[in-house]
């Protein structure tokens, strides 16, 4: 175990996968000199340019190319820098590469990771916040993670590349520097869709992922310190295939759901996560619940954009709401 | 009418065997558009009637394990580059046996044993996959090259533009090839393109480019000869613009009467086939030789035709196969049965 | 009133309006002879090649330059051919079109009328049969509408083309050819975000929208011949805004909701349906119900692509659980 | 050095004029780095220093009615474009009377009433908007033009070529600007382009295109006003394309330090206010002249921080404001109110 950054375990994932396998390489904007956010520090160094390549800013050559690459053996990391700019790529991303296995029949597989940072940070504004994973939980053919702690960072990053399915990574901007106990172990890999369990309750299930998993346990120490509401945390980590099961052993415990997510509450992934429990119909002690950002472009003033946000205060509130229920 | 080849220097054997190629490829195609009008294929086909010329004359040239990225007008690259007709042919009619297990169809046909990574339903998007490919041969350091066909209309997507400066910035081995036959679609290609067309728009990102002929098998073989051994030596990326001319409708459902009748007829004077017959009639074959070349290849894709007719369809469980190993549904879930 | 097609009403209701305002053009290739499916057929002899103009394969700038010529006053009707090929203007549409009023702090407006058709027909396989709604009511700022009758393709395509927000239309491909009464009247016009009761019934709500209102329809009718079930069928037309209110009512009078949709089901539209109706907690007499798309591309041979699709037969059997439940 | 213009002829006071909006443009773009030091700005600020010239020479032929689309480093246009240095400067706080009601930001400014159609936080998506914007006048056939600026990474993405096409293809009034300042963010643009560059890829596409260089005020000046007139005149797009240098990092957050320092200070030599200056003092204007608009701008700027910074915040129903007229959500729906 080391005590590493969120960023320095995504950068031991990569170098791991990469020493491992040479078929891994990495391509995106600014590489070379580590990326936007130095998620690449360094890796240049021991890889080189080829391995580690800088791109023109050609966001859907870059993802194009990786598919080309990728259905001939390689194992391409593709950076997106903001998951915003991926929406540059969408055409070879869902028409393209979380098809071309199935509409070839089999013949294709397309192993590529695609990392696209999500959610706020600092007045980054309508164009540089966007989390938009619900999108892709909805495409056949693709995977979805978001990790939220350095561990996951480390062990989904490495699952991911190790997968021969199309993946879409997104970890978010808020995070990278935040720091956490992460295995050394070589071959750390963290399940893909299966969630971790946060914190342990009986009163109330909460489900999140990203960096929201942060703000719903500082709510649940406050529930429990203050109202003695036992809050059942569970971070989904994986949004494709999500973690059914867990969850539903968990609400038929506490009988009381509530999913939380920074993307925009109408069509978020938070609405499948409530009608599919909803449909199995569970013993239920209050109306199923979630919060998430109102339907409003990111504004850019910090009072604003802080409007935007999900608090452990506001959490607090609805946890209260339904315990009254 | 065919231009003058120096006829006595024709090297017979090879442009009979292309001869031979192209009219399998028009057979295919008739027989394709004849299912589609027996509603035996219900989705879209285009016909590469009148470019068969390009895509023999430049698959010709490529090796076995050579890889070839195709547009939704992708029959007659398929079957050049070596494919089964009559697996193509199950495919088209969405039976077992079909290149793609009849999950894919016209539009996405594939054959990956043949180095055929896949026509293309988004026009233009199968560049940057080509330019890929070619990137994966060069990290792996083998000496493939990498074909990548598309229209005339598809020279005004974004993807020419990464994909041709992707190619030529990392050094890539593709030989991009741009069918020009005047039309995207029901739109004259010409109004809605801007400059001196594709060859200097690839020009302008540093690719040689030629322009020749399309409709001339031997200007094509020569062409794509020369270029694919450029190519394979020199692991940079080039453009061959060929112009011809699209004969029939762009799709099966579209019969093509935007265009009017002089222009088209006047065309079919200057189709490949035709002007091939003439070369090979200059240097001595037999008119029964070519003949029976188009008869049997006729007489070919019926059979295929029929064969896939009596191809029983694909079982349902197989909808559910490679969507994704991670996460995928299962038969079981399915909506109907729960 | 007049007898026509989805297609012809779609024609009336774009002619009249570039009659209306002169203001009004549409964009997109082919259009000069009619477009992919003929709706636009002789528009160009009234109206000219201006403002019936032809375009490039160039779906990111023709969804870039409408954005351009709306913000300067003009109203452009845009148009995608199949919705997915707008996955090739997704930058164009989400990034710029959605926010650009909001990030200008009200200095821009944005009156495109996007048409995307939508739906499985006949062997299209998986890049040409997709259904993307519940993508564009995650946007803030879009407006998203799925008509399924003749009158309402006239009514809410006028009510698109007025109105100053972007509009996604999505016409279902399967729908061209379906006749039926169209007020003549230059100034029916559907008012956006309001359902429609296709059939009365208390036993049972189904809400569905596009091509599967006439699936549900067929189901309704059985249902009622054969088991004396009656379904109270919402067409709810358009996805955002979203009639709750209408569907509320209904669900609190039949206690039973089943959402259908040939999206796919997971992280389709219907998801938010459920969640938002689950949330309110009404009294139920059955669970919360979904039928959609399994999460699998549409495959190209008939028998497999027929397997994607929502049946009457699966509705009656699914109704037949919930009036057990 | 500046390079000797025949200074008898110099329009002194054109260019002191232009001398003066360059200063107010640096200082405002180091007053804003200011501030993103003191976490006044928390967003990502790409100053222009070392554009300046571009930015005013360009903008100085433009009507105050024609329109501009500009990139993430847009303070510079918007200023030459006549917008309001107070209001930016609040709008880069986040406070009321910011040009966007600080819902925008740096990278999203506006300011319709003097034609500036908006920053992008997109590389290269302007393009298309330029397109279409101008799409627009010819639609209604005013006599009005558009100016679009872009980076020298911006060439790679697809809308140049789309957006380049389109203006040609429909006869569009558009003068584009390729700002060639050597990076895109911190990667060598040149290493990641191929070919002759933006000008012979305009070419290509049919615009005529123009190289000059990008920090003598008097080249820039005098070439935008010849493209600007013709482009008035005839109706056709043109691009211009300046040599420049990011003086400093790619944003505020960017040191550029993967920079040569020999480079960067070699480049310094070549500013633009610094050879604007140095025509004006050729011309006789004397150096206290000079020297005071300088601290004019500076004050001006320093100024305008101090007043933003006593702005008020935005309250907070403007965020639910102007999302859009038909299915708006309230604040009173907002989630920690329900
Ligand atoms: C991105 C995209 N836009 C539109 C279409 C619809 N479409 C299919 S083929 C075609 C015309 C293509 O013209 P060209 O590239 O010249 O190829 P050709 O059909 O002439 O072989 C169009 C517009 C598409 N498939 N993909
Ligand atoms: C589509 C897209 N990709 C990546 C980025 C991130 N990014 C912002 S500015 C920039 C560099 C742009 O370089 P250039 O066009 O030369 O403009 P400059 O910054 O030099 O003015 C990059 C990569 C972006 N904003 N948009
Ligand atoms: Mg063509
Ligand atoms: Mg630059």
């Amino acid at each position: 175990m080391a005590e590493l950054s969120y960023l320095e375990a995504s950068k031991q994932a990569i170098a791991e996968e990469m020493r491992r396998d040479p078929m891994v390489w990495a391509l995106g904007e600014d590489l070379g000199r580590g990326g936007v956010s130095g998620q690449y520090k360094g890796l240049i160094d021991e890889f080189g340019p080829n391995r580690i390549a800088d791109t023109p800013i050609s966001e859907a050559a870059i993802m194009g190319a990786a598919i080309g690459a990728a259905m001939m053996g390689t194992r391409p990391v593709v950076e997106m820098r903001f998951s915003d700019f991926a929406l540059c790529a969408i055409d070879e991303l869902v028409n393209q590469a979380a098809k071309a296995r199935y509409m070839f029949g089999g013949q294709a597989r397309v192993p590529v990771v695609v990392r696209e940072p999500v959610g706020m940070r600092g007045s980054a504004a309508a164009q540089h916040s966007q989390s938009l994973e619900a999108w892709y939980a909805h495409i056949p053919g693709l995977i979805v993670i978001l990790p939220s702690t350095p561990a996951d960072n480390k062990g989904l990053l490495k699952a991911a590349i190790r997968c021969d399915d199309p993946v879409v990574y997104m970890e978010h901007k808020g995070l990278w520097a935040l720091e956490g106990e992460v295995p050394d172990d070589d071959d750390y890999l963290v399940p893909i869709g299966k969630a971790r369990k946060v914190r342990q309750g009986n009163d109330l299930t909460i489900v999140t992922w990203s960096a929201t998993v942060h703000t719903a346990a500082e709510a649940a120490t406050q529930l429990s310190a203050q109202r003695d509401i036992e809050v059942d945390l569970i971070d989904l980590r994986t949004l494709w295939p999500w973690d059914v099961r867990a969850v539903l052993e968990s609400v038929e415990r506490t009988g009381r759901l509530l999913v939380i997510h920074e993307a925009v509450k109408t069509g978020g992934f938070g609405a499948e996560i409530i009608a599919t429990i909803a449909e199995r119909g569970p013993r239920l002690k209050a109306p199923l619940r979630r919060l998430g950002a109102p339907r409003v472009p990111i504004p850019y003033s910090p009072p604003l954009e802080k409007l935007m946000k999900i608090t452990p205060r506001q959490i607090v509130e609805t946890a209260k709401v339904q315990m009254q229920a | 009418m065919a231009k003058a080849h120096a006829s006595h220097n024709l090297d017979v054997d090879r442009y009979l065997s292309q001869f031979r190629e192209m009219h399998r490829i028009r057979a295919f195609e008739m027989t394709a558009l004849q299912a589609v009008d027996e509603k035996l294929v219900l989705g879209a086909v285009h016909p590469s009637v009148g470019q068969e010329a390009i895509c023999v004359g430049v698959c010709d040239n490529l090796r076995r394990d050579d890889l070839l990225l195709s547009t939704h007008r992708g029959h007659g690259h398929t079957m050049a580059k070596g494919a089964s007709a009559a697996a193509m042919m199950r495919e088209l009619l969405g039976r077992t046996g079909g290149t793609n297990h009849g999950k894919g169809g016209s539009m996405h046909i594939a054959d990956f044993d043949v180095g055929m990574l896949g026509a293309n339903g988004v026009v233009a998007a199968n560049i940057s996959i080509a330019a890929g490919a070619a990137h994966a041969i060069a990290l792996k350091g083998d000496d493939r090259i990498v074909a990548c066909f598309f229209g005339d209309g598809a020279i005004n997507r974004g993807p020419f533009l990464e994909g041709l400066n992707w190619a030529k910035v990392y050094g890539l081995p593709v030989l991009f090839v741009c069918e020009d036959n005047r039309y995207s679609a029901t739109t004259k290609t010409s109004a809605m393109t801007s400059g001196a067309g594709a060859a200097e728009r690839a020009r302008s990102l540093g690719l040689n480019a030629r322009e020749i002929d399309g409709n001339d098998i031997v200007r094509v073989d020569e062409a794509a000869r020369e270029m694919i051994t450029e190519i394979r030596a020199d692991r940079q990326p080039q453009l061959l613009v060929t112009s011809t001319y699209r004969l029939l409708g762009h799709s099966g459902f579209d019969r093509g009467q935007y265009r009017p009748d002089a222009e088209v007829d006047a065309q079919w004077e200057h189709e490949p086939i035709r002007r091939c017959a003439a070369l090979l009639k200059a240097a001595g074959v037999r008119d029964a030789v070519l003949t029976s070349i188009e008869q049997e290849a006729k007489a070919e894709m019926l059979a295929a035709l029929e064969e896939a007719k009596a191809a029983p369809w694909p079982a349902p469980e197989i909808a559910y196969d490679d969507v994704q190993d991670v996460g995928a549904e299962k038969m079981e879930h399915a909506p109907w049965l729960s």
